[in-house]
């Protein structure tokens, strides 16, 4: 199945895009997906514990399953205010 | 934009804001604005560009009003955030609170901004004299207790 | 009216007196609006008329930036009285206080509302419901140690 | 000598003035003022333990001289904000 990956502030730049479409095997969940692209993104491994995620724009937790067409975002610690 | 909560490319206003959540049994309203320093950290800003993840920002302000409201009843609030380029002496955010007795419009404000910098997915790029950088301040997770009450206890000091 | 102490009969504008307090160095804004509410007390108000001793007045207010300014010394703060008839949710007080971060800026705003309740001489009748009256707060004295130290703790608490 | 008083809110309201022109003699001081006009208008004794005073738009102490020409003022408990 597929679904789309949301990068913002320096992991977008460290990844090269906002946006991603990456194969993803069913049964996946957020955390494969991440471990899925930290192989294709090294540098992506150091921000595992400070990475907050979301899928469909609310809030999840790395356990939570994904599923065909769902929007996975990693995000860096936040910086708002 | 006369939503409550907004995140948005265009100016900021305060006072906007300020009549969106003022009613008739409101003696106070405490508004707070973000400004762009000219200096961080010993270096020399000249502009920031702050980069959203739109919709899940919009929902995290909506939490945190619903959150205000829940605390203090009879508190309005309303927060819009900007994004893009913004020039030294520009407002970032704007927050304003109203309600019956000014302790609770302060306390709620305050809440608001502390809550801001804990959960909303907006991103700071630092542009200053010799370089740049991402500014990375805290690992969103509105759920985690000991942040809300870190901001409770500073809005409620 | 852009002195940053007044006590006027026209409308008040807190946008005005956060713009004449920023400066670049300044990251956040703080303002206060006091409102006219639809009830005191259990009384069904129906407007409310301030009177002011108008020249010892924007003196207190000098007095009370002044204050503030030895307490948080990168505040800039600017302070408005209306005074006259004023309806119910119109504005009769506006403080905008502007500093390099935050706390300062909530405290030294809070700060001025309280000691403007203390020292400045102006007085509110309240026209409610089936009668009026005068209301008396707090017996005017500058020098008072304990009410300055009182706002001091409600303002950094 | 003369001096002007100036009565606010309630006690403009007994007083019927908001202004009102004093002989006083010399060596009078703020209080000194005060209590002539307490024999005039009865209703003010209850305001001296809640008074503030002063000569000339300044704060100043009951114990304060006050001299020909000053603008003496009486006050309330305030209640602006």
């Amino acid at each position: 199945m597929r679904v789309t990956v949301r990068l913002f502030a320096r992991l977008r730049e460290l990844g090269g895009a906002s946006e991603l479409v990456r194969n993803v095997p069913d049964g996946a969940t957020v955390s494969s997906v991440w471990q899925s692209l930290v192989q294709d993104f090294p540098a992506f491994a150091d921000y595992r514990p400070s990475l907050s995620c979301a899928v469909n724009a609310e809030y999840a937790k790395f356990t939570a399953p994904v599923s065909d067409g769902d929007e996975v975002a990693f995000m860096p610690p936040v910086s708002g205010g | 934009m006369n939503a409550r909560t907004a995140v948005t490319e265009s100016v900021l206003d305060a006072a906007l804001l300020a009549g969106l959540v003022e009613g008739p049994g409101h003696g106070a309203v405490v508004t707070f604005l973000g400004l762009v320093r000219d200096h961080n950290q010993g270096r020399r800003v000249t502009h920031l560009v702050y980069e959203a993840y739109e919709p899940l920002a919009v929902k995290a302000l909506d939490r945190i009003v619903r959150e205000a409201g829940e605390r203090w009843p009879s508190v309005g609030m309303a927060i819009h955030h900007r994004t893009g380029r913004l020039a030294i002496g520009q407002a970032s955010v704007a927050i304003a609170a109203a309600s019956a007795h000014r302790a609770d419009a302060f306390a709620a404000c305050r809440y608001a901004i502390e809550r801001i910098k804990q959960i909303v997915p907006i991103w700071k790029h630092e542009f200053f004299e010799g370089g740049d950088t991402w500014i990375e301040g805290a690992t969103a997770d509105p759920d985690d207790p000991e942040a809300l009450e870190r901001a409770v206890r500073i809005a409620c000091a």
